[in-house]
């Protein structure tokens, strides 16, 4: 359904006196994937991986730097596409604060130029019926609905404009623990009903878990894993991966006796030669200081000297 | 409401009320001269607030300035928040070559002291009501566009306008549906401050004999006239500039009211 | 044995436009020495608030409505001659507003030991370098001369936890002190606050909203919902036997490694408004087992064994 | 530091240009011929004729710009019809008096006006605040010739405790000199004594209610030193950008003051060229005050630089 292929992104982020960029941040870099149609495609990262970046390549809001997106069979060009549509991490900051909800969901159907005022309306009213909210939102503004209700408001706010794919980025992080679920859960009735394709982008691997089919690691604008996700959490492969199933902090167990990641996250600005990871690598070695190549094994993707010598 | 807000506001309103009403309140005509009290004390010879050099009533020629002093208010600050508003929205939004052209060009109008440029296009327009508007106008734009460029640099950032952009919305659309209505209180705030600005600049300019012409009752060429009779009759030049100083504080209380309420570093 | 820290029946309240509100709305309950004690919820719980008091540093517009704190023996609760600095500290969760920005990381650091224990301008710095070094600042004595920007977000934090832990307080308590970092980072803090539980007799008081996190380090674990505790239990056997119908709704609402692509078990509803809580139990809105009497009354702790639980549940069982 | 200092520079080139495109299109508004206005009405043809090919007015506008920036850069600001005299010159000669002035009002300014905003900051929502508040608004709304035209009628004509106008003279002593400027000094002041207690407060106010003061409480200090050394140090930062600032605003407010006051100083000269349509002195006055103001931003800026550890650390060693 959706075939990225070499996708990479700079940012400028120093210029010269005359405003030429001199220098840049690699936010992606070389990233190529696949989404089905009807499954969930995680991008799992910390801060600095790009995957938030990927988000918003796909949606319209950044240009590639070089690189290509084919969405059913088609090259994805321009801004804005109808049929893919984002849901953001904090419903407080992606809602404008002086719009109605009305406004906020119907805004989709008025930039595309779709129906008339009644029927919009109509199918405004419809899509709030989808997310479990009732007509009596409508009139009101953001700050006068709770977080939770937040989030479904902009979740049928994409719902409406009826997308084939939807990118969640992290679409419960900014919730209270209790509404987590609940969100979770709409989420995974949407899908089933409207037969939806999700790109899941989040740091919370059990959220991963739960929900997705595929998961692609990032790291520093690299992928470092990528495969099935049951697989990759159950058995991780990349030391990276590893690192990160085992900081998942697990209700009532003391997990962290495997953990023993050290240092931190280089500045994306200034990345490692090589691998990228070498410098928190408990296996780095030599060949490490070569940037190793993203290789198939055992019906994954790794990018890592250790499975390259196999 | 917040008392200083409320205070600002009854002060601006008294003064529109003044300025419509003036054919009402005023006790005598405006060009009226009282030979019989000339430069009479305030209440001698039925004159609230007394007469000037030529006798004429103090009050009432205050009342009718009040018009005066809206109308340039009005016309200047609407001149520099149009133009303003439309660079600093340019400047900020697209950002790039226009951004820093536009930028430069009204660093270099800001580094030009604001009163200094006013006087300067003043003594190249020549005197006049008109031209003095369109100075003070002018004058206003740089900081009027630098204010309006930094709300939109944070506004443009906000992640429902990264969503708008992913719903497919165009520029425009974006500038007229979610940054224009963000800006509003920005701009609310900055144009009562500059409001009581263009007050201050009216009557300077017309003090220096720049601004408005006599006989036309605008404060600033009233103390111009008290200039020079600061001995004989201190009361000519106590009335107008109270006059002025009352009506730029009720701009400046009412803008920086509502300054501290939009303000959300200093919400808690 | 005496508790080091007692806190009974505490109520804070805050004066907003909008109305007063109680949060915490009456709480109790101790730390003991050399204990760690988790205290979980959600946004408007009061956990942080909680905090805030115990350490007399409510914001302008609150103030200690009823009940009383004693920290070892004395009660602190009117904030005069409070023991912060010398025997209590506190670790923030955003390290980096929580650093002075104009100030170098080591003078930030021995004001601590200069003003609150006279320590010489040498000595404090002795001791600063040691103890950045203990908890795993690598080239101490270079990263002193560093500003606050030029650090990275894990060290800060680990820069936040030595200024705490430099006068050796009796309790630490840390306000989410992992939630504004990275997961592997994350990580690793978390290890450094087991080994600070471990090698010190230092009491902790854990603050999170989230109880995976919370039941790495805990020994017992409080859980608040909307100023009120709804119960407290060691952290076994709160996961395995929850007891509140609010946990119970936590802990199965969390996606974990065991049941894939199953429907998460959700608490309905959404967290109340402070300014209007619900009358009777504050979770009655969302429980699924309420009962008649929880809409109207407010439930009493009832004691069991080691483990409190304010539910009508179980006062109705007569345990 | 050198390299930052040096970025500051390069980006001050572009300002400078627009500063003096300004001022040479500002002399493109007068309506008629400028040649003849700028010679006034008794002027011979021969004469214009000659001050027109003198200035290229007969080229095409960018060409004229050209030479009106060479004349510029080499420090020609023109010659003064009235007094036959450089621009330059005559600029240089008032220079002093307007400085002095300036630095005085400033001095007023930064003295009242700091621990004004900062008493009103730490009782803030008190009597006090409101009062500084009120006072500083005040400040801002005076029009400055008619705060000096109220301190002549109270302090010279009622109390006669002053001079009224002019400059001291020298040989009566030193106090006679600076009683001449303590009037206009105060009345210059008052505008930058609002700004700067607003400012003040504010920031102030800002850096209080940031988490590092609640961190400083939470490590024991005592009240006092937070104020001093974590608040108080935090919030005068930005104030210094300010008082830069305020700088260029006392060199307008000069103009007016100096008209009331009597005091031969740039304004005065400024007015005066103005009544007797001496276009040359006004244009290369109004330049010469640009440039001043955007050399003492430059130099604001770059000591800005060296108190903000963040600035100074990233462009440290190079």
């Amino acid at each position: 359904m959706l075939r990225v292929e070499n996708l990479s992104k700079e940012f400028p982020v120093e210029f010269d006196v005359f405003g030429r960029p001199v220098k840049f941040l690699r936010a992606v870099q070389d990233v190529s994937f696949t989404v089905e149609e009807n499954t969930v495609f995680s991008i799992v990262g910390e801060s600095g991986s790009g995957k938030s970046t990927i988000a918003r390549i796909l949606c319209g809001i950044h240009k590639p730097t070089t690189g290509s997106i084919q969405f059913m069979g088609t090259p994805l060009k321009g801004s804005g596409h109808r049929e893919i549509q984002m849901v953001f991490q904090d419903p407080d900051s992606s809602l404008d604060p002086r719009k109605t909800v009305l406004f906020s969901i119907e805004e989709g159907l008025r930039i595309h130029r779709i129906g008339n005022k009644e029927e919009r309306r109509r199918l405004v009213i419809e899509t709030l019926k989808a997310v479990g909210l009732t007509e009596d939102v409508l009139s009101k503004y953001p700050h006068q609905l709770s977080g939770g209700q937040k989030q479904r408001v902009a979740i049928a706010r994409c719902l409406v404009l009826k997308p084939k794919l939807l990118i969640l980025d992290e679409p419960t992080s900014a919730l209270d623990v209790s509404v987590q679920a609940q969100i979770l859960n709409l989420l995974m009735e949407l899908k089933r009903e409207f037969s939806l394709t999700y790109i899941l982008i989040t740091h919370d691997l059990k959220i991963v878990y739960h929900l997705s089919d595929y998961t692609m690691v990032m790291y520093l604008g690299q992928i470092m894993e990528m495969g099935q996700t049951e697989r990759i959490i159950q058995e991780p492969m990349h030391p990276y991966t590893k690192a990160l199933v085992a900081a998942i902090p697990a209700v009532g167990t003391d997990n962290l006796k495997d953990f023993s990641l050290k240092g931190e996250i280089p500045s994306p600005l200034n990345p490692p030669k090589g691998c990228p990871f070498k410098t928190r690598c408990d296996f780095a070695f030599e060949k490490c200081n070569e940037r190793p190549p993203l290789t198939d094994f055992r019906g994954r993707k790794v990018r890592c000297h250790l499975y390259t010598e196999v | 409401m917040n008392k200083q807000i409320l205070f600002g506001l009854i002060i601006v309103l008294l003064n529109v009320f003044f300025a419509i009403f003036a054919p009402l309140i005023a006790t005598h005509e405006v060009d009226e001269m009282d030979f019989f009290y000339i430069f009479a004390k305030p209440g001698e010879g039925g004159h609230i607030l007394g007469t000037d050099d030529y006798g004429r009533d103090i009050f009432s020629r205050l009342v009718y300035g009040s018009r005066i002093s809206l109308v340039v208010g009005v016309i200047a600050v609407g001149i520099g928040a149009m133009i303003g508003t439309a660079l600093g929205i340019v400047a900020g939004y697209f950002g790039g070559f226009f951004d820093a052209l536009i930028m430069r060009f009204m660093d270099a109008l800001l580094s030009f002291p604001y009163v200094l440029l006013a006087i300067a296009m003043m003594a190249v327009l020549g005197a006049g009501l008109f031209n003095a508007m369109l100075a003070i106008g002018i004058v206003m734009v740089p900081s009027f566009s630098r204010i309006v460029r930094s709300a939109v640099l944070n506004v443009k950032n906000e992640e429902f306008v990264l969503a708008a952009r992913a719903l497919g919305a165009s520029h425009l659309w974006i500038i007229f549906h979610h940054i224009l209505p963000n800006i509003v209180p920005v701009l609310i705030v900055y144009s009562s401050l500059n409001f009581a600005g263009a007050v201050i600049s009216e009557a300077t300019l017309s003090f220096l004999g720049l601004g408005i012409q006599p006989p036309t009752p605008s404060w600033g060429s009233m103390l111009a006239e008290a200039k020079n009779y600061l001995q004989t009759a201190p009361h000519m030049a106590l009335f107008p500039g109270l006059a002025i100083l009352f009506t730029c504080l009720g701009f400046n209380v009412l803008g920086d009211g509502l300054r501290d309420l939009l303000d959300p570093r200093l919400k808690s | 044995m005496n508790p080091l820290l007692l806190v009974e029946d505490l109520a804070v309240e805050f004066k907003t436009r909008l109305g007063k509100f109680y949060v915490p709305d009456g709480v109790t309950f101790s730390v003991f020495e050399g204990e760690c004690v988790g205290l979980v919820g959600e946004s408007g719980s009061g956990k942080s608030v909680t905090a805030l008091a115990i350490m007399g540093l409510l914001p302008k517009n609150a103030r200690v409505a009823r009940g009383r704190i004693l920290f070892d023996g004395v009660d602190i609760t009117s904030g005069n001659d409070h023991p912060r600095g010398k025997k209590m500290s506190m670790v923030f969760q955003n390290p980096l507003n929580s650093l002075n920005p104009n100030m170098k990381i080591g003078q930030q650091l021995c004001e601590v030991l200069e003003e609150n224990f006279k320590m010489s301008k040498e000595e404090a710095r002795k001791r600063v370098i040691e103890t950045m070094t203990k908890l795993g600042i690598p080239e101490a004595e270079k990263m002193l001369e560093r500003y606050p920007f030029e650090y990275s977000g894990g060290m800060r934090q680990r820069a936040m936890i030595a200024m705490a832990m430099l006068c050796e307080p009796k309790l630490l308590i840390a306000d989410e002190p992992t939630t504004a970092l990275d997961v592997t980072i994350q990580a690793q803090i978390m290890r450094l606050f087991k080994q600070l539980k471990s090698s010190s007799r230092t009491s902790i008081l854990f603050i999170s909203h989230d109880l995976s996190v919370v039941s790495q380090i805990a020994d017992r674990i409080i859980v608040m919902y909307a100023g009120k505790i709804c119960e407290i239990s060691p952290v076994k056997q709160l996961f395995e036997d929850p007891l509140h119908p609010y946990t119970q709704g936590l802990i199965a609402s969390v996606p974990d490694l065991k049941k894939k692509g199953s429907k998460l078990r959700s608490i309905e509803g959404n967290v109340p408004s402070l300014l209007d809580p619900p009358t009777g139990c504050r979770f009655h809105p969302r429980c699924n087992k309420k009962l008649e009497i929880c809409t109207q009354h407010e439930p009493d702790e009832v004691q069991m064994k080691d483990r409190i639980v304010k539910c009508w549940l179980y006062e109705k069982a007569g345990i | 530091m050198g390299k930052y200092v040096a970025k500051r520079i390069i980006q001050v080139i572009p300002t400078l240009f627009f500063v003096i495109l300004t001022a040479f299109l500002l002399m493109k508004l007068i309506p008629g011929d400028p040649a003849m206005i700028l010679l006034g009405p008794q002027a011979r043809a021969e004469d214009i004729a000659r001050f027109r090919q003198q200035l290229g007015l007969d080229r095409p506008l960018p060409v004229q710009f050209l030479i009106y920036l060479k004349r510029v850069l080499t420090g020609d600001l023109g010659t003064s019809l009235v007094y036959r005299q450089s621009v330059l010159s005559l600029i240089l000669e008032r220079l002093p008096v307007t400085v002095t002035l300036s630095l005085c009002a400033l001095v007023i300014a930064v003295s009242i006006g700091i621990p004004a905003g900062v008493m009103a900051a730490m009782k803030h929502n008190s009597f006090i605040d409101l009062l500084v508040t009120i006072l500083a608004l005040m400040g801002l709304s005076i029009p400055i010739f008619w705060f000096g035209m109220m301190l002549i009628i109270v302090f010279s004509l009622e109390l006669g405790w002053l001079p009224a106008v002019g400059l001291g003279d020298p040989t009566k002593g030193l106090w006679d000199v600076v009683s001449h400027f303590i009037l206009p000094s105060l009345a210059l002041g008052i505008l930058s004594t609002g700004t700067i207690a607003r400012f003040t407060r504010s920031s102030m106010l800002e850096v209080l209610n940031q988490d590092y003061i609640r961190t400083a409480y939470a490590k024991g200090i005592r009240r006092s030193l937070i104020l001093y050394r974590h608040a108080l140090r935090n919030a005068l930062v930005p104030v210094i950008t300010v008082i830069g600032l305020q700088l260029g605003n006392l060199l307008a407010g000069a103009v007016l003051t100096e008209t009331v006051f009597a005091l031969p100083g740039l304004g005065k000269l400024m007015v005066d060229g103005i009544f007797r349509r001496d276009y040359m002195l006004v244009q290369g006055e109004v330049l010469f005050t640009a440039i001043l103001y955007i050399f003492v931003n430059l130099a604001v800026d770059i000591a800005y630089a060296f108190i903000n550890p963040k600035i100074r650390q990233t462009y440290r060693g190079v």
